[in-house]
């Protein structure tokens, strides 16, 4: 809980530091599984939440069942802040994910036919980001007045290619939709192209760069922000070794940052 | 014991009012197995159900034990009908509950202390002779066997009136006859007071003291079973008291024999109690020039004597025919010429 | 030779799994058991001609159990939120999915309990109000004991489906065999995973329904 | 126009046999109203499911119009079946059909064209009585209107052969007579053969040409109904024949005229048949010096004749009783002492 | 006033959705009815003492319909994947939820059209075998029609929960007012999106349940 958050840190107490942190299963979990026996060193012992989607994990945050958590990027978590009114602060990056364009027909941006379906997942949280990858590529063009982090599909002003947006489908089943819906563009997130045996590198067609904003953070509510133990998780995040466990375990589908 | 005034029930259903029973008053003594026949539709179920207020009477009282039931508060009532027992034609038995738990339910419900219920419960099966059936469930017993359980169950908690709709109507003839022959013991035994529905003329005359005929809600007739059956003054009365002579209604068999030939005559004697002289047709024989010939109908007892209808054929001179007719008059035997059949 | 066929199963995932499924179906079918029986009398005790009959509380309970049949399990999760958090101070995990879980189930099995008791014979309840019966003798001695074939192969019917509802309470973290096939075996596309599970549940369901069958085969003495 | 040879049936069960009937072996007459009566599990359900195959025989053959009805194809056994109604205790009409409906199902199974079924169905509910009451669903008809319902339904293929299992014992007194009145007309009408099952021997009286009696899966008794009633053999037969006059089962009421004294004896006469005498008590009168109380009993019609049992009482010096025995018995009528009750 | 009450509802968007989920149940219903009548004619006729009486071909069926009922929904959908790309060109939309939700409700309300085919009167099949029918006289001109207001009020509480069950098609883009609720409601945080598309929900049971009851007394005449 709360109370031995904030008096992490002390490495010097004989008594570990119980430390309650919230993911989603790939890759933050598996990061934090990694880290498990650098912290316990570091006198914290660290137990991992899992949750499925975007919204409880922050939930779960705000009620304090858990100490901080690690699924999300700045954009969606000010967003959210604005929202829910949470009080939270992100204690800083750890990697990004560069969300990719897939398809099975399509090999050139410049192929793109009129009337392209789009699928992408249901997470309302990934759409601008979506939405914005597709600007950046002169696609679309978005209502300039709305932010690119929490744009819609209603905010596209320009669509020359007609593309067809469909943003609803689980996020799981995107690898599936990309086997089957041959003809169209999916926007896959890192973690499931991965386990869907897709390397970003090479079978995106339109892949983030690592100039994306979209960095994973951890958060934890203002009040702990001074926590040692937190510092500490994000020490040990950004340490070589993790940096390194990164970079081979997801064959550079992920990026560290250390910013 | 049960005095009935003026007793009366309307259902009101969306499209008609159906008067079920209308001003029905009666008398039943303490002891008495008391009657009620009518044919279906005629209200008897429902005027039993008014006794014990299953069914809320409109108009008119109940008067049990000096106790008016149409004034009871809810608790008072169910007290009060924890003393009626009640016998169903389907039985009713709660197929969930052994033949000993379905004879403890009613103690159950009265709050009898298990330890209390057992040798009431014993007693009870013995009584009905379903000894060694205690744990039996209802499907695995017969009809006769079932309606037994029922009964039983009616007489739990020593009731002093027992209520019985159609308690044997389910039943095959055999069953049927067991079954009141163990209604006749007990109210024997016990001395309770029983009112019986039934729509078959032979349960009224195997086992009722009294009767009342029941048609539309009215009741046309009541009084001593013999009375009734001497002298049936409405329809109704009259075809079933021809339920039990099946051959006296059959009457077409007769056409043969009657004639316009005067020195033969077709006769209906009617036999009824105690003193029905049994030697008519003998002493007639003997004493008039005339031969009597059995073309048919029936004798039987009942529970207030012989009661019966013979049809006979009177062969003799007409003058000698007359006088027959007027002695067969002075011996209280019923007589009646038959000159045709419809 | 299982480890061939099952490479990516992990036995102590899949105990642990079992065992909240287990555990999630467990106390929800206790919960809409009770729930249920109690909306369903009510249901059919102030049904029209029997013993409390009330036909506005009738048209209520109806549209409750209707409307709570028909919400989604996911919304019924959100609308819950309050009441789960008030009630365990949580909202995750197998315990706090178990109100929507009995919430989304009892009045399913309430209509089943409903057409049980109608299927108790009119008689037997008259015999009982002749001998002098309370309404609560005859809800506890008659209708609930003449009714039990029926109410035990409704929750029969019901905790099936309940095994299956579980699955989705993994969105809130309870685990469970439905929500292991889901993680581990279809997002990881690890179709042994996938299988395994559903073998489990399978196995699960046939448990259940042959206990459901035996009890109710046991006190059925019709 | 049916001869059934060593028919048998069994039953197995996990725990036991079944020897449901036994070796039956019955001819039936065209234009038979033949009768077969026996108690609750006496196997008279199986025989007539037999009959249509409803059950297939263990051994024993059911020949049809010359066909042997055990080796015959399914699709020929449904033709055959066409060809023999059936009408059940429980009429087992659909209640999602009309009157008119339910009649015409045995010409749509048929495959009789809709058009030619409306003459047909018309022409059996005018048989039947049912006259504008064709769109009615069986739930708004009573129990003998249902029971027409599946008469007229049974009728619809023209069959040869009716089978009647139990078809009036869920009716009231009433109704039955009415529904065997129907049965009769129907035989005469049609010249129909008519397979009757009943365990109510007054149904057999009242209809039958001949009588089987079944026990225990065997025909323990078979012949015309008279000859049955006359000298009924087996026990089972004498007791059926009690229940058409139930006084004579209960022959206790006759105790008290049974004594030691030898100037009374207590006499069963029992009358049978067209010439049975019926002045017989009226001839002894007058013959005898003896006086002739009648006590019970009961004389009926059949369809063969006059048919009953009186239980009278002879007074008189003891030679004379002797003689008066001896008359009676040249008359025919059959004639026995009681001279103890049990 | 409403848009005062309701800020974030689109009426645009909720019609459509209303019209997705209509089409979904409206057409997996039809699904449902078929096959689980074909399903429960099957369970029954196979069963001990009736027409078909065949041990094996009974557990099968019985092995198929209660593993369908457990199987989760997502998984369920996800098991049919090629079948519905092989029979529909595609996984998306409205469409692609029809083969999950027919497969998923066919066996439940196979369940209940065999206990409503139980219900026959036994009498009423002999009769019509007595009058030399054949099977599929009997199935069609018999069992059915008898047995018509249990289907009727069966496929009424099939259709209900196949109202909520669309709602989880919305994983596969099939939209409807559940993943209405969830997209726009739930995860953008409009409670009054919730709202509307739960009272739309309510309204669609509603006239299912007044419907269903309509005619299950209108071919009634026991
Ligand atoms: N609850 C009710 N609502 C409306 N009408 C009723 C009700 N109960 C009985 N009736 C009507 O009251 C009349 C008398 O019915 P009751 O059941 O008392 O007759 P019954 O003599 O017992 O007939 P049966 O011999 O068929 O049992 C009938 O016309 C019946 O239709
Ligand atoms: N399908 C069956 N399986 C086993 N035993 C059977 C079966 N059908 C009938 N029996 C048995 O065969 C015997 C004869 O039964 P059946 O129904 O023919 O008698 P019944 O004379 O028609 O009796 P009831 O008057 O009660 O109708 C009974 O002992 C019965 O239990
Ligand atoms: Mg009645
Ligand atoms: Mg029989």
């Amino acid at each position: 809980g709360t109370g031995e958050a904030e008096g992490g840190g002390n490495s010097d107490s004989d008594e570990p530091v119980e430390l309650t942190v919230g993911a989603v299963p790939v890759p933050h979990a598996e990061i934090l599984e990694e880290a498990k026996p650098q912290l316990e060193e570091e006198g914290i012992n660290l137990t991992i939440e899992t949750f499925q989607d975007y919204i409880l994990p922050n939930e779960a945050l705000a009620d304090g069942s858990i100490d901080a958590n690690f699924f999300q990027h700045i954009p969606y978590l000010e967003d959210q802040k604005e929202q829910a009114g949470y009080d939270f602060v992100s204690l800083g990056g750890i990697h990004i994910e560069p969300i990719g364009i897939y398809s099975k027909n399509i090999d050139d941006v410049d192929n793109i036919e009129e009337g392209t379906d789009v699928i992408m997942s249901r997470s309302v949280a990934s759409h601008g980001r979506v939405l914005a990858l597709l600007q950046e590529n002169g696609l679309i063009k978005l209502d300039s007045e709305v932010n690119p982090v929490t744009a819609e599909v209603d905010d596209v002003v320009e669509n020359p290619k007609n593309l067809n947006f469909d943003a609803s489908i689980e996020a799981g089943f995107l690898v599936e939709n990309y086997e089957r819906e041959s003809d169209a563009l999916v926007a896959i997130n890192t973690n499931y192209a991965i386990e869907g045996d897709l390397n970003p590198t090479e079978d995106a067609l339109i892949l983030e760069g690592s100039e994306s904003p979209y960095a994973n953070v951890i958060a934890t509510r203002s009040e702990n922000e001074d926590s040692e133990a937190l510092q500490t998780l994000v020490e040990v995040l950004r340490s070589d070794e993790i940096q390194s466990f990164m970079e081979e375990e997801y064959d550079g589908a992920i990026v560290p940052v250390s910013e | 014991m049960i005095t009935i005034n003026n007793l009366s029930k309307t259902f009101k259903t969306k499209d008609h009012t159906v008067q079920a029973v209308d001003d029905v008053s009666i008398d039943i003594e303490k002891g008495d197995i008391y009657g009620v026949i009518g044919y279906s539709g005629a209200g008897k179920s429902t005027f039993v159900r008014l006794i014990n207020r299953l069914e809320d009477p409109t108009d008119g009282e109940i008067i049990l034990n000096g106790q008016d039931m149409t004034d009871l508060s809810k608790a008072q009532l169910r007290l009060e009908r924890q003393k009626i027992g009640m016998i169903f034609q389907h039985f009713n038995l709660l197929w969930s509950r052994t033949v000993y738990e379905n004879i403890a339910f009613p103690l159950e419900i009265a709050g009898i202390p298990k330890a209390n219920r057992e040798e009431k419960v014993l007693e009870l099966i013995e009584l009905v002779g379903l000894k060694g059936r205690e744990n039996s469930y209802p499907s695995q017993l017969s009809g006769g066997q079932k309606q037994r359980v029922g009964i039983a169950r009616s007489l739990a908690n020593d009731p002093k009136v027992l209520l019985c709709d159609e308690a044997t109507s389910a039943l095959d003839p055999e069953t049927t006859d067991d079954i009141l022959d163990l209604l006749v013991s007990i109210n024997e035994k016990l001395d309770l007071t029983i009112i019986l529905i039934t729509h078959e003329m032979h349960v009224i005359q195997k086992i009722c003291h009294r009767v009342a005929v029941m048609e539309q809600g009215h009741v046309v007739e009541q009084g001593d079973v013999l009375d009734v059956f001497m002298n049936p003054q409405s329809k109704t009365t009259k075809r079933f008291v021809q339920q039990l002579n099946p051959q006296e209604g059959s009457v077409e068999e007769l056409k043969d024999f009657i004639t316009s030939d005067e020195r033969s005559k077709v006769v209906k004697l009617h036999f009824v109690g105690h003193n029905a002289k049994r030697a008519l047709i003998s002493d007639v024989s003997k004493q008039f020039d005339i031969n009597v010939n059995i073309l048919q109908g029936s004798i039987s007892p009942t529970q207030e004597g012989a009661y019966g209808t013979l049809y006979v054929e009177f062969q003799g001179e007409p003058e000698t025919i007359e006088d027959v007719m007027n002695y067969v008059k002075t011996t209280g035997v019923g007589v009646e010429v038959i000159d045709h059949v419809d | 030779m299982l480890t061939n066929i099952f490479p990516n199963v992990d036995m102590e995932k899949m105990w642990v799994a079992t065992y909240e499924t287990l555990y999630m179906t467990f106390i929800s079918v206790l919960g809409t058991f009770i729930l249920g029986i109690l909306l369903g009398l009510l249901l059919y005790l102030t049904n029209k001609g029997n013993l409390w009959e009330n036909k506005s509380l009738n048209s209520i309970v109806a549209i409750i159990v209707n409307v709570s049949r028909a919400i989604p399990f996911i919304i019924l999760i959100l609308l819950l939120f309050p009441f789960t958090d008030f009630l365990l101070g949580t909202i995750r995990g197998p315990n706090a999915a178990l109100p929507a879980l009995i919430v989304g189930s009892a009045p399913f099995y309430a209509r089943l309990v409903e057409i049980g008791l109608r299927e108790v014979d009119k008689g037997v309840i008259e015999a009982a109000k002749a001998m002098g019966a309370k309404t609560r003798t005859i809800i506890f001695k008659v209708l609930l004991p003449e009714s039990m074939p029926a109410l035990i192969s409704g929750i029969t019917v019901t905790a099936i489906a309940l095994i299956s509802y579980t699955a989705m309470a993994g969105v809130i973290g309870a685990g469970g065999l439905g929500d292991l096939a889901y993680m581990e075996g279809f997002q990881r596309r690890n179709n042994d995973v996938v299988l395994a599970c559903t073998i489990f549940i399978v196995v699960i369901v046939f448990i259940f329904q042959f206990i459901g069958d035996w009890i109710s085969k046991r006190i059925d003495h019709r």
